[in-house]
């Protein structure tokens, strides 16, 4: 009973992270690719824990606690977006709202 | 212990899989909440029970509610599953995977070009520490979290509205434009 | 104390005149009229009272060199001051600012309407930033008031300017004058930063007071790559000719007041920058230059006589020819000798009254006829009083008639230069019939030939034909009498000679060939 | 206290009150003013030379004031009154205020006269001081001073083009000569250290030797300089269009006094040719073939004014010729002779003009000798003049010395080729007055010619016809000790007479011959020219040996096509190249901005990946 390697935390969080960001890059519906976000801020937060007590330190959970209202925040901003792509273009396709390009 | 953190880190790893792959968006939240429980199952395991709790509550609860909300008020149907098949081809995923496992591979490398060993013993931090720690030396930091969800709450409520006033805008920038060009 | 009211007091008429325009467009006018007229009255106060001539000169030390200096410190941490001192040179060309402001203000009189009190704003704010430059001896200081010129000039140019013909918009010009200068003025900022450094290297200490940076030693690559900074930066503005490209747009498309600045004022800055800074603080490197730097002063003047002769736009061969008069200030500061030296500041007093002239003409022409293109001219000499019997005057100056400070200026930039270069000076003297040339040529085609219309056109009214007066008067008395300007300039001078001329001695690089 | 400084502040007195009237100024009231102030110079340059009698032939020295001062650099606005310079200075106010005087009848009824007489001031003013200037700085300034006033008098006309551009040609060539002659100047200042003319010609023989190179490229440069104001070859070609100014114009810069600048120029300087033979002979040299070039040219011309102009040439050639054997008051006697006739002989072809109602073609004129007898006896006197009449013209006494001093000097050719010269002039000057006075009127403008009359008419024509018989040839300007005298002067032996002789016999030769084919043969002469190779050589002497064409093929062509090609300003389009690859790059990167969310994020991680792996692998 000697416990957990670090590394094996941090590969979870880097395997959980990798996946979401494939999410995030393959998927077109906005609504995935919030949710790949999502995924992808949960593995960072991971990550922290990981470290933390990995050093038995409670400053991971700290960040953990600054990670989740970020992630609060991203939440909420990015469905308002995607209730207005979903009033503009009648779609959720990311590539729709492409104004912007130069 | 270690074998909850393993089950459920492979359940975490698979239920993670689901959600991406997923044409369903409302299947996939699901796989999202089992996938973010299991992560909260890894918190415990780790020692971090303050963390799990969170998780769970917020994380799998308040957001994920968020998003069940609005995926229902979408009301997004069949089509949107079919034109989600039609999304997800083989030519359009197998990139961007090779490119995340490339991206996988390099990550794990450098964790192991790293310094290694450190144990992860699964002593408990309690919340009170974290608690002392956030209101003491860290609290300033808490009120930027403060003021960042509170900017979120702003920015969400006037982005969400539907009847937003701004046909003129729109007007506005396209002579801005015609000016410019 | 005065030498910070002199630059305070156009920044403060500016606003004065912003605000004005409450009071409808004639306050604006008269507000800066009487700032200028204030500016130069204080110069010349500056002038009666002081006394230039600071026959010490051998041993040039702090107290003897300036004649007035004013100082506080500003960011001390980095050894900058806001530090301002007067000598001939400076007080020459601040006097020169201010009668040439007041030229501005009058002729910009009937031709600016719209936006009056910002219009003045703006031609007074390039005015201060110009006294600044010419007072500042802080390196920092310097490059402030630098660049605090080129914002009002874009704005001046962008808002109030005419657009050229084939897509030469006012916009496009302004942009082109602003990139150019403002991309030089960085690298000498680059430059100055660099001295600096090397400054801090050697002492341990920041400072950008210019008599602190004199005496830097530097070594000859750095030395010849700092100063190349600071001559790209005035070569800019000069214009010498590879990058002249901004200034036939900028002349041309610029309001008459605009142009009057830019070529009566702007263009003096760079060749004061080169005295002040770039020929005393690098004299080895300057010297090693000075071949390659005639050369441009020679391919200057006869690049610019060959455009000139080329143009259809009154005002672009106008830009031109200040081109190629630019090329003699070049040849002169770079050789070096005191008579030369001397010439230049007469050939940039010269070519600021002639230049003004010029475009105060080309200005009142194209009021008259509402266009500025040489083809619809012609014959236009019995046709409107006395404007082109001032054109024939300017004209006259432009190609260095005798009599005027022009030929004056000129010859003794090439009389000071023979020795120092012969066969530069005996080339340069070609330009003198391409001089001729297109001065000639911009007579013939505008007001000689058979007339292209009916009727007379509006006589010069009284501020038109009094502002061409005064400027012909000083165009003649400094032709025939500049020995006050020569002795209130001939210290400024005699000391660049000395820092410049005693590398000619121990060098044995100028021996004749350019 | 001397009046000097008033010769030159009374032209420039009435040239500023002139330029200032905007208009207020009726046409008598400007001609009052234009001549008086001319009239006014004249009598105080009789004071002045009556004291420089008086006082022994001393002179006077003035300085007005140091112009500037820097270092050794300090030409003065200073006066210097000699010899020279008083012949000069009386030949510029006493033939000017004649010609003024002149032109108020001969511009009445013109436009603009009020323009017309304060340039003409101008030029009298800047005219003097070219002569009386003691620094070769103050002799520039008059030298261009006369140069623009010149420019602005051939364009008088201004509404015609060809005026306006024949008098830019002429500010051009002249100005190209001065370019010329400034360098010499920078190189005389290097080598002596001052510009005072006393000075320059005091240190010269102390710096130099005689015949070294920079002495040489000295006298050079000045000769260049004097080449283009005198209008000899090559700088030649200006003087024959100059002749679209006014006629008064024409008799006082392009005869009388601004052209012969350049010889006053080589006198004042002669040190600095003594000191330079070589260049001194190129100076005679080029005065022969001028004269004879000249001489060719005016025989083709049918515009009286372009044969005057020739015959201008032709006669500066002689004062070059004289200069070039060393003779300097034999050219100086010359110079004075040659402005009274050649100004009569301006004026009466003036009077002739005006009177035919500006017609100045030969071929329309003819037999006016009844109706315009005045203007024919000032054509004959002048005429006789020109053609260097034996004993009782002024020219000849002026000629016949120049082809002595150079016969004495020991140059034949170069007096061969005056002897030629001289049989030349005859035959074109009486070619000029039969072709104009005599046989049928051949115009209705020439028919209705209307003499001129009134006293500013005759008494200029009269009182220059006199000067131009023997009794100009009396006045003897008062040369000695300004000058070294020529190589022949105290030789006069048989050897003159016979020379004289000869000089009579070529004279009277070429007016017998000129008389023979012109009256008698007429009509021979015109069918040989009509065509062959006398046409072609009739041509060629018309168009004066087609330097005009050769410069417009080699010069100004050349010119204009680089004046083309830059127009657009090169250089400035070379530095928007900068621009436009930025501007291209902006188009690049521009387009990778492609609004899809998945692409940069994909480029984001692509960017992670890449850094980690250098990292990794670089670690």
């Amino acid at each position: 009973m000697n416990g957990i390697p670090m590394e094996h935390g941090l590969v979870l969080a880097a395997i959980l992270f990798t996946l979401g960001f494939a999410g995030l890059i393959c998927r077109r519906n906005m609504v995935f690719v919030l949710m790949s976000l999502e995924v992808m801020l949960n593995a960072a937060a991971l990550a922290f824990i990981v470290g933390g007590t990995a050093w038995g330190q409670p400053e991971g959970q700290a960040m953990f606690l600054l990670v989740i209202t970020l992630a609060a925040a991203e939440a909420s901003v990015g469905l308002a977006l995607l209730i207005q792509l979903h009033h503009r273009f009648k779609s959720l396709d990311v590539d729709a709202a492409n104004r912007m390009r130069g | 212990m270690e074998i909850a953190f393993y089950l459920s880190g492979l359940i975490a790893v698979l239920a993670t899989l689901g959600v991406i792959t997923n044409t369903n968006p409302v299947h996939a939240l699901l796989y999202l909440i089992v996938s973010l429980i299991s992560v909260a199952l890894v918190f415990f395991a780790l020692g971090a029970p303050f963390a799990g709790a969170l998780e769970v509550i917020v994380y799998a609860g308040a957001i994920m509610v968020l998003f069940v909300f609005v995926v229902m008020m979408l009301n997004l149907g069949d089509q949107g599953a079919a034109q989600e098949k039609a999304w997800l081809r083989p030519r359009i995923w197998l990139g961007p995977s090779l490119l995340a496992a490339v991206l996988l591979v390099t990550l794990i490398a450098t964790l192991w070009s790293g310094d290694a060993g450190r144990m992860i013993s699964g002593e408990v931090l309690t919340a009170k520490a974290v608690g002392s720690l956030l209101f003491g030396p860290w609290l300033m930091v808490v009120e930027l979290g403060a003021m960042l969800l509170l900017a979120a709450l702003v920015t969400a409520s006037h982005v969400g509205r539907v009847a937003s006033p701004d046909k003129p805008e729109v007007n506005a920038e396209s002579g801005a434009r015609k000016e410019a060009s | 104390m005065t030498l910070l009211w002199l630059i305070l007091i156009p920044f403060v008429g500016g606003l004065l005149c912003w605000q004005g325009e409450r009071f409808g467009d004639q306050a604006p006018r008269w507000i800066a009229l009487a700032t200028m007229l204030i500016e130069l009255l204080i110069t010349l106060g500056l002038w009666f009272h002081g006394d230039y001539h600071l026959p010490q000169m051998g041993t040039a030390s702090e107290a003897t060199r300036w004649s007035m200096e004013w100082q506080v410190a500003w960011i001390p941490r980095f050894g900058i001051d806001v530090h301002l001192a007067l000598d001939g040179l400076s007080l020459v060309l601040i006097a020169l600012t201010g009668f040439l402001g007041m030229l501005a203000v009058l002729c910009s009189w009937n031709e600016i309407v719209r936006r009056v009190g910002f219009f003045h704003l703006n031609l007074l704010w390039i005015l201060g930033g110009v006294v600044g430059v010419f007072l500042a001896i802080d390196l920092f200081l310097f490059f402030f008031f630098w660049e605090m010129m080129l914002v009002p000039m874009y704005f001046l140019i962008a808002l109030w300017g005419h657009s050229g013909s084939e897509g030469r918009t006012r916009i496009r010009a302004a942009t082109k004058f602003f990139i150019y200068t403002q991309a030089s003025g960085l690298l000498m900022l680059v430059s100055i930063l660099g001295l600096v450094f090397a400054h801090h290297a050697n002492t341990g200490e920041y400072s950008f007071a210019y008599a602190t940076l004199l005496e830097t030693p530097l070594s000859e690559g750095t030395a010849m790559l700092l100063m190349l900074g600071f001559f790209v930066a005035f070569a800019v503005k000069l214009p010498v000719v590879p990058l002249h490209g901004w200034l036939p747009d900028a002349h041309a498309q610029a309001p008459t007041a605009g142009s009057v600045d830019l070529a009566g004022i702007l263009l003096k800055t760079a060749a004061y920058g080169m005295l002040r800074f770039a020929l005393p603080l690098f004299p080895e490197a300057s010297q090693a230059f000075a071949p390659v730097a005639m050369t441009l002063g020679l391919v200057g003047i006869f690049y610019g006589a060959l455009l000139a002769c080329g143009q259809q736009d009154v005002k672009r061969l106008i830009a031109y020819t200040s081109i190629s008069h630019m090329g003699f200030v070049l040849i002169g500061i770079y050789a070096g000798t005191e008579l030369a030296l001397q010439g230049v500041v007469m050939l940039m007093v010269a070519h600021a009254f002639s230049a003004a002239g010029l475009f105060i003409l080309s200005g009142q022409l194209y009021e008259r006829l509402h266009t500025r293109d040489m083809r619809e001219m012609g014959g236009l000499w019995g046709r409107m009083g006395s404007l082109p019997g001032f054109s024939l005057c300017f004209v006259a100056a432009s190609l260095g008639m005798p009599g005027t400070a022009n030929f004056l200026g000129e010859f003794m930039v090439l009389f000071g230069s023979f020795p120092a270069a012969p066969w530069t000076v005996v080339i340069a003297s070609g330009g003198l019939v391409l001089a001729a040339v297109y001065s000639l040529l911009l007579m013939q085609r505008v007001h000689f030939g058979p007339a292209k219309g009916e009727g007379r056109f509006a006589d010069l009214d009284g501020r038109e034909y009094l502002m061409m007066l005064s400027i012909l008067a000083l165009v003649l008395l400094f032709g025939l009498y500049p020995q006050p300007l020569l002795d209130t300039t001939g210290a400024a001078m005699l000391e660049v000679q000395q820092l410049f001329g005693a590398v000619a001695q121990s060098s044995t690089l100028m021996t004749g060939a350019p | 206290m001397s009046l000097l400084p008033l010769t030159f502040l009374l032209p420039l007195v009435g040239t500023l009150i002139l330029a200032l009237s905007r208009g207020t100024l009726n046409a008598r009231a400007s001609a009052v003013v234009g001549v008086a102030s001319v009239g006014l110079a004249a009598l105080v340059t009789a004071w002045v030379g009556w004291t420089f009698r008086a006082d022994g032939g001393t002179g006077v020295d003035m300085t007005l004031w140091t112009w500037l001062s820097v270092g050794d650099f300090q030409p003065a606005i200073g006066l210097r009154l000699d010899g020279l310079s008083l012949t000069m200075l009386s030949i510029i106010t006493g033939v000017g205020f004649l010609i003024h005087l002149f032109a108020a009848w001969y511009m009445r009824g013109e436009s603009g006269v009020t323009r017309f007489y304060a340039y003409m001031n101008l030029f009298v003013f800047s005219m003097i001081l070219l002569v009386l200037g003691d620094n070769v700085l103050l002799l520039y300034l008059g030298w261009e001073g006369v140069g623009l006033c010149s420019y602005l008098l051939i364009g008088y006309y201004y509404q015609t083009s060809a005026n306006g551009w024949a008098a830019f040609k002429a500010f051009i060539v002249t100005r190209l000569g001065d370019v010329f002659l400034a360098i010499g100047l920078f190189l005389l200042f290097r080598a002596l250290g001052t510009l005072n003319i006393a000075e320059i010609l005091a240190r010269a023989p102390e710096v130099w030797n005689e015949g070294s190179l920079e002495v040489q490229l000295a006298a050079l440069l000045i000769l260049g300089g004097a080449l283009g104001k005198s209008a000899q070859l090559p700088l030649h070609t200006w003087l024959a269009d100059a002749m679209a100014g006014p006629t008064p114009v024409s008799a006082l810069i392009h005869a009388a006094t601004m052209v012969t600048a350049g010889v006053y120029l080589i006198a004042r300087m002669h040190g600095i040719f003594e000191l330079a033979p070589t260049v001194l002979y190129l100076v005679g040299l080029i005065g022969a073939l001028t004269l004879l070039m000249a001489g060719f040219a005016a025989l083709a011309q049918t515009d009286i004014k372009r044969v005057l102009a020739y015959s201008t040439m032709s006669q500066i050639g002689y004062m070059f010729l004289a200069l070039g054997v060393g003779a300097y008051d034999a050219a100086i006697f010359h110079l004075m002779t040659h402005a009274f006739f050649k100004a009569l002989l301006f004026l009466s072809a003036g009077a002739v003009i005006v009177s035919c109602h500006h017609e100045q073609d030969m071929r329309r004129l003819g037999g006016l000798w009844r109706r315009l007898p005045l203007a024919y006896a000032g054509f004959v006197v002048g005429g006789a003049a020109l053609a260097a009449l034996p004993l009782v013209t002024a020219g000849f006494y002026s000629k016949d010395e120049i082809l002595w001093e150079a016969w004495a000097a020991g140059n034949g050719g170069l007096m061969l080729a005056g002897l030629v010269g001289a049989f030349l002039t005859s035959l074109y000057t009486l070619r000029l007055i039969i072709g104009t006075f005599h046989g049928e009127m051949k115009s209705d403008n020439a028919r209705h010619a209307e003499p001129g009359r009134g006293l500013v008419h005759g008494l200029p024509l009269v009182v220059l016809a006199l000067l131009s018989t023997f009794i100009g040839a009396g006045i003897h300007p008062p040369l000695e000790g300004v000058l070294p005298s020529g190589p022949g002067a105290d030789a006069h032996g048989v050897g003159h007479t016979v020379l004289g002789i000869f000089a009579a016999a070529a004279s009277l030769g070429g007016l017998g011959l000129a008389a023979w084919l012109f009256l008698k043969r007429r009509r021979w002469l015109a069918e040989r020219v009509a065509g062959g190779w006398e046409a072609r050589l009739w041509r060629l002497w018309n168009q004066a040996w087609g330097f005009d064409i050769a410069y417009d093929r080699l010069l100004v062509r050349p010119y204009r096509g680089l004046v083309h090609v830059l127009r657009n300003d090169i250089i400035d389009r070379l530095v928007l190249v900068a621009g436009w690859m930025a501007w291209l790059s902006h188009r690049g990167l521009s387009y990778t901005q492609s609004g899809k969310l998945r692409l940069y994020a994909t480029s984001m991680a692509l960017g992670v990946t890449v850094i980690l792996l250098v990292l990794v692998l670089g670690g």
